[in-house]
């Protein structure tokens, strides 16, 4: 029975208005990869970053290595060992990647930094992973999966003790996820203590020893991921009984199965085009249909959405709406055709953080009737009340600033800035990315019934399991170009897995 | 690609040339005498005026005017000198705007050779030789002219409430202290109040309302300009009061505005501060052309208007 | 856990505006405190010929200027952007006034009219410069602030352009409801800004535009439209306080008319409570900001501050209120208080 | 399958990577070209007398202080901040130094009028009269920069206050204080200070040479260059500019970076005073109004970007001698009336800020294509 490394007890955390950490106990050993589980709002994050420095703790005390440790900033956590990477990446994007690795700590000379020894650490920390990167060049030119490596390695830098992966694979696709695991394993056999935080259940199964669950901000238990049920533990995640979830995922096929075929066309795509983002591409959405954007990371997802909801201008290439030929070059134009698009990036592109709820869900309609037809208060309490219950938003009241609600609850608020504006097409980027179970699932049942009032829904996701669940046509894209379209029951993991496959070995 | 993008400066670079040369080309004309005038700015009628006065008489006689106007910043001044230098210019003519920090520009002036003549503000220079003469009003003098009048009009004996100039100008330093000079001799005589109006109507009209609710007693105003005077006696006018019988007013510059407040009895008395410096300074140019000496300051008469002088003379005021 | 939320918030927390309010508001009634007892005659208030008289009607009649460009530089911080040349738009607009006024059989409103017009032009510039052309809103205002005074000397020839016309004058000397005209323009201004913004969406787009401009893009809000109509507001604005600068003293002083009032304006705003990063926007804040600032100065008058050092306290009492407004400084002084009560 | 499929993202991140390097130098060389075209229309259009190397000098000469001061205004705005107090800053440092030098320090008269600057006053007045060798005072100015730069610092960090606003009144405040030790302009007759100016210059040729502010500003510059690009502390600037946030994250000591940047520009103002009186021989607390706003438009017009963390000191010292470049043309035309030169500065400030903006988007879009 290997050593204890890490000892939290009794940890609180107060933020205003909220007790975001209630005397929560979490151990870890050497060698040994924890999973982290809960909802959004759970507080993983919020452990995290007391042990991080970034926060401090209220309450508690923590021990590393029998020593009581209280690391005021990240910088003296990684002192002590600690290191950190976070959900989001967290670089900077106009410095080279050799740059960011070493961020804070190049070797210097009399203070002067030796460019050539910040360069070979760079790589060597780079080779770490087995990844063959030019470290000279900008980060903001690397993909997002790149720079996520780039952040582990930065991690890894600095002789850790402790590593803490913060939702880590949230934009990583399937084979640099297990490029990841590789490492984590490795790691964890030179008897670090890595901390693993995700949303992803097989990805838990599949490295962590360990499973510690959180909700509400109090301890649920901890468990030998060997001995523990998906189903136990989601349902302790989530502090319901499963069979609801269950529900609600059986749902969606059995609704769309019905009404998949004979739908007429309502969006046509025909050789949508722009250099740079994704090659010609041909996509057709009928009403009250859910059309699947399946593919890697940056196979061109996003972009073909960017370019639907008139974001990016096409180079080349049509879209009609009903047979009408239009052409979309703004999101204005896009909204007028009864479009809408929730974006990857909830906190940068989705919401405005300090604005109200009520104001971030009757935005988009007001955004429509212009600047001078102002939709009065009274009705705009009654619209943002409406969806608050209907879609079972966590807020105190309608008043509350959206900055303040979890993350599922921001995608919530921003379903409900678009449903408000009764689109006939509705674009959904990652909806589910970075939410806990339940929520996902109330999501994934709202589009099935959406879809079953005859809305066309544009779905991109990186789990392919919700694809397949909820999509009666998918569209398989790699390396910015269409390879393939299922529908009805040719539609499954395994077929869609093989496309994207198939075409890396021609590759 | 680094040379896709260097194209567009190099088109730009060569169309520049191209344009440039034409200029140049009209820019020669017959070799004529080059005068460099850098002038503090415009931040008064009185220097617009000035300004004037000095453009109009070099194209009287035929002299180019190489004019700079320095926005009020000293160091634009000393890079017009400087410039002039360069540019070869046969006499400069500086307005300084302060007095210290000229010795080291002017010292290079005169290594090339090229005579200085100061207009309207003296400068301080352990090196007299640094400028050939100073063509200026007296701006002491004017504050004593203010200062004796006011005491006579007075009888010795009062309040008066000061409007300053911009602070630390020297102007507005020189009206103080003159004024205060000439006011020594009468015991009796109290400057009550004494805040700055920028020389500007808008501050003068602010600062006087002040004055007027502090409850000091008032008997007098002494304006370091016309304008400031002005916008106090709207301040005056607005508590109901008498400017020029219940408040005597005397200030300095005498501009038509200054005229036109005597003419209708709300301003006691305005004493000349000559922007007309043209004349008397290119006079001072011929003289140092054609070898004769010039005395170091040359002084324009300053007078002194009452009210009973303004009829007549309003219409005869250029500024 | 829901009802942890509604629970666990401060029981003294108050509605946003209100919050915000409170502490330029305390700041302006203790300076006021602070002249009641040591400032003789500050508090005297009479009538002279119909009208009231006093030290707290002329921070009133002065103020108006700062508060009316105060309105459109709120809208303008609130879309996250900042326009410096208000107060050389000032200068235009007087210069324009003064010089139709003196053109004979002019129709007065049509020199208005002229004057706001050529304010609305330099807040069209701008708003090209900033919302349309996406240049940075300092460098693009510094524009026009640098090149802005020069047009109005241009208009004016350098000269002291004075007129005498009464109507025109009254703008800026009159009396309505025996307080300053320019109160009631004020007064009317805020009206027409308060229902600009929260009768119409146009606060809600400012405020979403400057809190997060993609996503507000992606809403379906075209930014340029509302930074432009920003920067526009803000001529206007600048426009009227022209001309009432213009009219208060019978002429138009290129080159002194709203001279720095710019940072007057910038400062009001933000001590008002409105972030200087954009977002939400307290336009009754700026006014009273405004006030905050202009007492200062009057107080500066009163106790004879020479002026060289009046910028000194009006520095100090700036930051004052500001670091009050701060969360960090309720942070510190609540633990402050903790302590004192664990002790 | 893994290999291949990391290959192809990288080759892709490769290819685009050359181009980036090249675009991030592309403001630099748009601002570079500017000051080779204003100066080759210059030479062009005013002949020898502009193209003379004595013009070239005193570009430098009379820039010198500019270019200190925006060279420290640089780090402030890579930071992502902004500071206002520049010129207020110079201002009290010259009439500090001049009333150091200068025993007759005060007119009291003024005093009298104003009990609290008194009060503030009898501090200086104990100093200035015992009349401090120059080199002190000139330490103890830049001491009393530094410190000023960092209580702006602490209250931009530690209370969460925007730069604007704070660095504002921090230039009120300089501006009054500057005031309070000297009410006017003071000019500077200390023997060292002339001998300063007089004796150390590298002659160039008969009647050219480089005086020591010139000196100055090449050390400032290379100093700077250093700081910004050798050091960890112009690395974090860099970083915490760019996102303050992921540079908090990584570790990097967000606030005491930024005190030190605000510490650092109060130090260059200060130095910029220092060199102002080298330049003026005099101090004047009145000097230098609107000054920040040329040391910003400096470093904009040098590709700097206000929003932070993109940028070069290079670009700054270009930045300069582009306004430089625009008074002495103006001056070298010698037709444009007062209000017409103000007019000229403001749209040829435009003109370079749009030049560069053409350029910048030209090789983004090349670079876009290429990329593609």
């Amino acid at each position: 029975m290997p050593d204890q490394l890490l000892q939290m007890q009794g940890i609180s955390k107060r933020f205003p208005g909220v007790l975001a950490l209630d005397r929560v106990d979490f151990t870890l050993r050497r060698g040994q990869i924890h999973g982290l589980m809960g909802e959004n709002g759970a507080g993983k994050s919020t452990l995290v970053k007391t042990l991080t420095g970034v926060h401090r703790r209220d309450a508690g005390t923590v021990l590393l290595d029998g020593q009581p440790i209280d690391p005021r900033s990240p910088k003296q956590a990684e002192a002590l060992g600690i290191s950190t990477v976070y959900q989001e990446v967290n670089l900077i994007p106009h410095l080279s990647v050799a740059e960011n690795i070493c961020l804070g700590r190049e070797p210097t000379r009399f203070g002067r930094i030796c460019w050539r020894a910040v360069s070979q650490r760079a790589e060597a920390a780079i080779s770490r992973l087995d990844l063959h990167i030019d470290v000279s060049k900008e980060l903001s030119s690397c993909s997002i999966a790149i720079q996520q490596m780039v952040a582990i390695a930065r991690a890894l830098d600095i002789d850790a003790r402790l590593l803490i992966l913060d939702e880590p694979t949230s934009s990583l696709d399937e084979n640099e996820s297990q490029e990841l695991f590789g490492v984590m394993r490795k790691l964890r056999d030179q008897g670090l203590g890595i901390i693993f935080i995700t949303h992803f259940l097989d990805q838990v199964y599949e490295v962590s020893d360990h499973i510690t669950v959180l909700r509400d901000g109090r301890l649920v238990g901890e468990y030998e991921t060997a001995s523990l049920q998906r189903v136990d533990l989601v349902s302790r995640m989530i502090g319901k009984d499963f069979s609801q979830i269950e529900a609600a995922r059986h749902a969606p096929p059995t609704a769309s199965a019905t009404t998949a075929p004979h739908k007429e066309k309502f969006v046509q795509v025909s050789a949508l085009t722009r250099q740079g983002s994704i090659a010609p591409i041909d996509i057709t959405i009928a009403r009250g249909e859910t059309v699947g954007l399946a593919g890697l990371l940056g196979s061109g997802r996003t972009e073909t959405a960017r370019l639907l909801f008139g974001i990016d201008k096409p180079d080349s290439g049509s879209i009609t709406v009903d047979g009408q030929l239009v052409s979309i070059s703004s999101p204005r134009q896009a909204i007028r055709l009864g479009f809408a698009f929730t974006p990857e990036n909830r906190k940068v592109e989705g919401i405005i953080p300090h604005l109200s709820v009520r104001e971030n869900i009757i935005l988009a309609i007001q955004a429509n009737k212009g600047i001078w037809a102002a939709l009065s208060r009274a009705e705009q309490l009654r619209i943002a009340d409406s969806f608050i219950t209907a879609l079972g938003i966590k807020t105190p009241s309608p008043e509350q600033a959206v900055a303040n609600l979890s993350g599922g609850n921001q995608q919530k608020v921003l379903l409900a800035r678009w449903l408000a504006n009764h689109p006939r097409l509705f674009i959904l980027d990652e909806p589910t990315r970075g939410i806990d179970v339940g929520a996902k699932a109330e999501i994934e049942k709202l589009i099935a019934s959406l879809c079953a009032e005859g809305m066309a829904i544009l779905f991109i996701s990186s789990e392919l399991e919700e694809v397949v669940r909820d999509c009666q046509r998918v569209v398989v894209l790699r390396d910015r170009a269409k390879v393939g379209e299922f529908t009805g029951d040719q539609i499954s993991e395994h077929a869609i897995m093989q496309t994207i496959a198939r075409h890396e070995h021609e590759a | 690609m680094l040379k896709r993008f260097l194209r567009v400066p190099t088109r730009l670079l060569c169309s520049c040339l191209l344009l440039a040369f034409m200029i140049a080309g009209c820019d020669r004309g017959p070799k004529k005498l080059v005068v460099g005038f850098s002038q503090i700015g415009a931040e008064s009628e009185w220097r617009t005026a000035e300004t004037e006065s000095i453009r109009s008489e070099a194209a009287k006689r035929g002299i180019r005017l190489q004019f700079a106007d320095a926005q009020q910043k000293q160091e634009n001044q000393i890079r017009a000198v400087r410039s002039f230098i360069a540019q070869k210019v046969d006499v400069i003519i500086l307005a300084p705007v302060i007095e210290p920090g000229w010795e080291p520009v002017l010292r290079e002036a005169k290594q090339e050779g090229i005579p200085v003549i100061l207009a309207d503000r003296g400068i301080s220079v352990t090196d007299l030789s640094l400028y050939v003469t100073l063509v200026s009003p007296d701006v002491v003098e004017e504050g004593r002219m203010a200062g004796r009048w006011l005491a006579t009009k007075l009888n010795g004996k009062g309040n008066i409430a000061e409007l300053l100039g911009t602070p630390g100008s020297s102007p507005a330093i020189d009206r103080q202290n003159g004024f205060r000079e000439a006011i020594a001799a009468y015991p009796d005589l109290k400057i009550v109040k004494s805040q700055s109006g920028d020389f500007t109507r808008a501050k003068g009209k602010e600062v006087m309302e002040a004055f007027l609710k502090s409850g000091e007693k008032i008997d007098a105003l002494y304006a370091h300009n016309d304008d400031m005077a002005i916008g106090a006696i709207q301040a005056i006018e607005e508590t109901g009061k008498k400017p020029g019988v219940d408040i005597i007013i005397v200030s300095i510059d005498a501009v038509r505005g200054a005229f036109q407040a005597m003419v209708e009895g709300k301003l006691n008395c305005t004493v000349e501060c000559n922007p007309l410096l043209g004349p008397p300074i290119f006079d001072a140019i011929e003289a140092i052309r054609a070898g004769k000496t010039v005395p170091k300051k040359i002084s324009l008469k300053e007078q002194l208007f009452e009210q009973s002088q303004a009829k007549e003379l309003l219409p005869t005021r250029r500024y | 856990m829901k009802l942890d939320y509604a629970q666990s918030r401060q029981p003294f927390a108050l509605p946003g505006w209100l919050a915000k309010l409170i502490w330029p508001v305390a700041a302006l009634a203790l300076l006021l405190a602070f002249n009641l007892f040591f400032t003789k005659q500050f508090f005297k208030l009479e009538i002279r010929d119909g009208h009231f008289y006093g030290c707290l009607i002329d921070i009133l009649n002065r103020g108006s200027q700062v508060m009316l460009l105060s309105l459109g530089m709120t809208l303008v911080l609130a879309t996250g952007g900042v326009d410096l040349s208000v107060g050389a738009v000032m200068a235009i607009a007087g210069a324009v006034a003064a010089e139709m006024i003196n053109v004979p059989a002019m129709p007065f409103p049509l020199v208005i009219a002229a004057a706001l017009a050529i304010s609305v032009l330099a807040g069209v510039w701008n708003g090209l410069l900033v919302g349309v052309f996406r240049i940075q809103p300092i460098v693009a205002t510094l524009v026009l602030m640098v090149a802005g005074r020069g047009v109005a000397q241009l208009i004016t020839g350098g000269q002291y352009t004075t007129f005498t016309d009464s109507r025109l004058v009254f703008l800026g000397n009159g009396h309505f409801l025996g307080l300053p005209f320019p109160v009631t323009i004020v007064a009317v201004m805020f009206a027409i800004t308060a229902i600009l913004t929260r009768k119409t969406a146009l606060g809600l787009f400012v405020e979403s535009v400057g809190d997060n401009e993609t996503a507000s893009h992606y809403a379906g809000i075209s930014s340029r439209t509302v930074k432009f109509m920003a920067y526009v507001f803000a001529g206007f604005c600048a426009g009227l306080a022209g001309i009432v600068a213009a009219a208060n003293i019978k002429c138009a002083d290129s080159n002194h008319i709203g001279l720095f009032l710019e940072l007057d304006a910038i400062l009001a705003v933000v001590v008002g409570g409105t972030a200087l990063a954009g977002g939400r926007f307290y336009l009754f804040g700026s006014i009273v900001g405004a006030l905050l600032i202009q007492t200062l100065t009057t107080t500066m008058y009163m106790r004879d501050v020479s002026p060289e050092v009046a910028p000194v306290p009006k520095a100090i009492v700036i930051i004052l209120v500001c670091l009050i407004q701060s969360p960090a400084f309720h942070q510190q002084v609540r633990k402050l208080f903790t302590r004192k009560a664990t002790a | 399958m893994t290999q291949s499929a990391g290959n192809t993202t990288l080759d892709y991140g490769r290819e685009r990577a050359r181009m980036r390097i090249a675009s991030k130098y592309i403001p630099l060389l748009a601002t570079a070209s500017v000051v080779v075209i204003l100066y080759v229309y210059g030479c062009a259009a005013y002949g020898p007398r502009f193209a003379s190397l004595r013009v070239l000098v005193d570009l430098f000469k009379d820039n010198a202080f500019l270019g200190v001061a925006a060279i420290g205004a640089t780090f402030v705005i890579l930071s992502g901040g902004i500071d206002l107090s520049v010129g207020a800053v110079v201002a009290f440092t010259s009439i500090l130094i001049a009333a150091f030098c200068e025993h007759h320090g005060v007119n009291c008269d003024y005093l009298r009028r104003s009990p609290d600057a008194a009060v503030a006053f009898y501090r200086y007045r104990h100093l200035a009269t015992h009349h401090l060798h120059p080199l002190l005072a000139i330490g103890v100015s830049l001491v009393l920069g530094s410190l000023f730069g960092a209580l702006q610092g602490c209250i931009i960090h530690f209370y969460r206050q925007p730069p604007f606003l704070v660095t504002l009144a921090g230039m009120f405040f300089a501006r009054g204080m500057g005031f309070v030790i000297h009410p006017q302009s003071l000019g500077i007759k200390q023997p060292f200070y002339i001998a300063f100016l007089n004796d150390i210059k590298i002659p160039l040729v008969a009647g050219v040479d480089i005086p020591f502010t010139v000196m100055c500003l090449a050390v400032v510059f290379l100093v700077a260059l250093f700081i910004a690009h050798y050091t960890r502390f112009g690395r974090a600037v860099y970083a915490i500019g760019d996102d303050e946030q992921s540079a908090t994250l990584m570790g990097l000591p967000a606030g005491r970076t930024k005190i030190m940047v605000y510490t650092l520009a109060g130090f260059t103002s200060a130095l910029a005073g220092v060199v102002y009186t080298f330049y003026m021989q005099s101090g004047d607390p009145a000097s230098c109004i609107g000054f920040e706003l040329d040391a910003i438009a400096a470093v904009v017009i040098g590709g700097t970007l206000l929003s932070g963390g993109v940028g070069f000191v290079g670009g700054t010292a270009m930045g300069v001698l582009i306004l430089g470049l625009i008074q002495n043309l103006i001056i070298f035309n010698g037709k444009l009336n007062s209000w017409w030169t103000r007019i000229a500065v403001g749209l040829l400030v435009l003109v370079f800020i749009a030049i560069q903006n053409v350029v910048t988007a030209a090789s983004r879009r090349t670079t876009r294509a290429a990329a593609g």
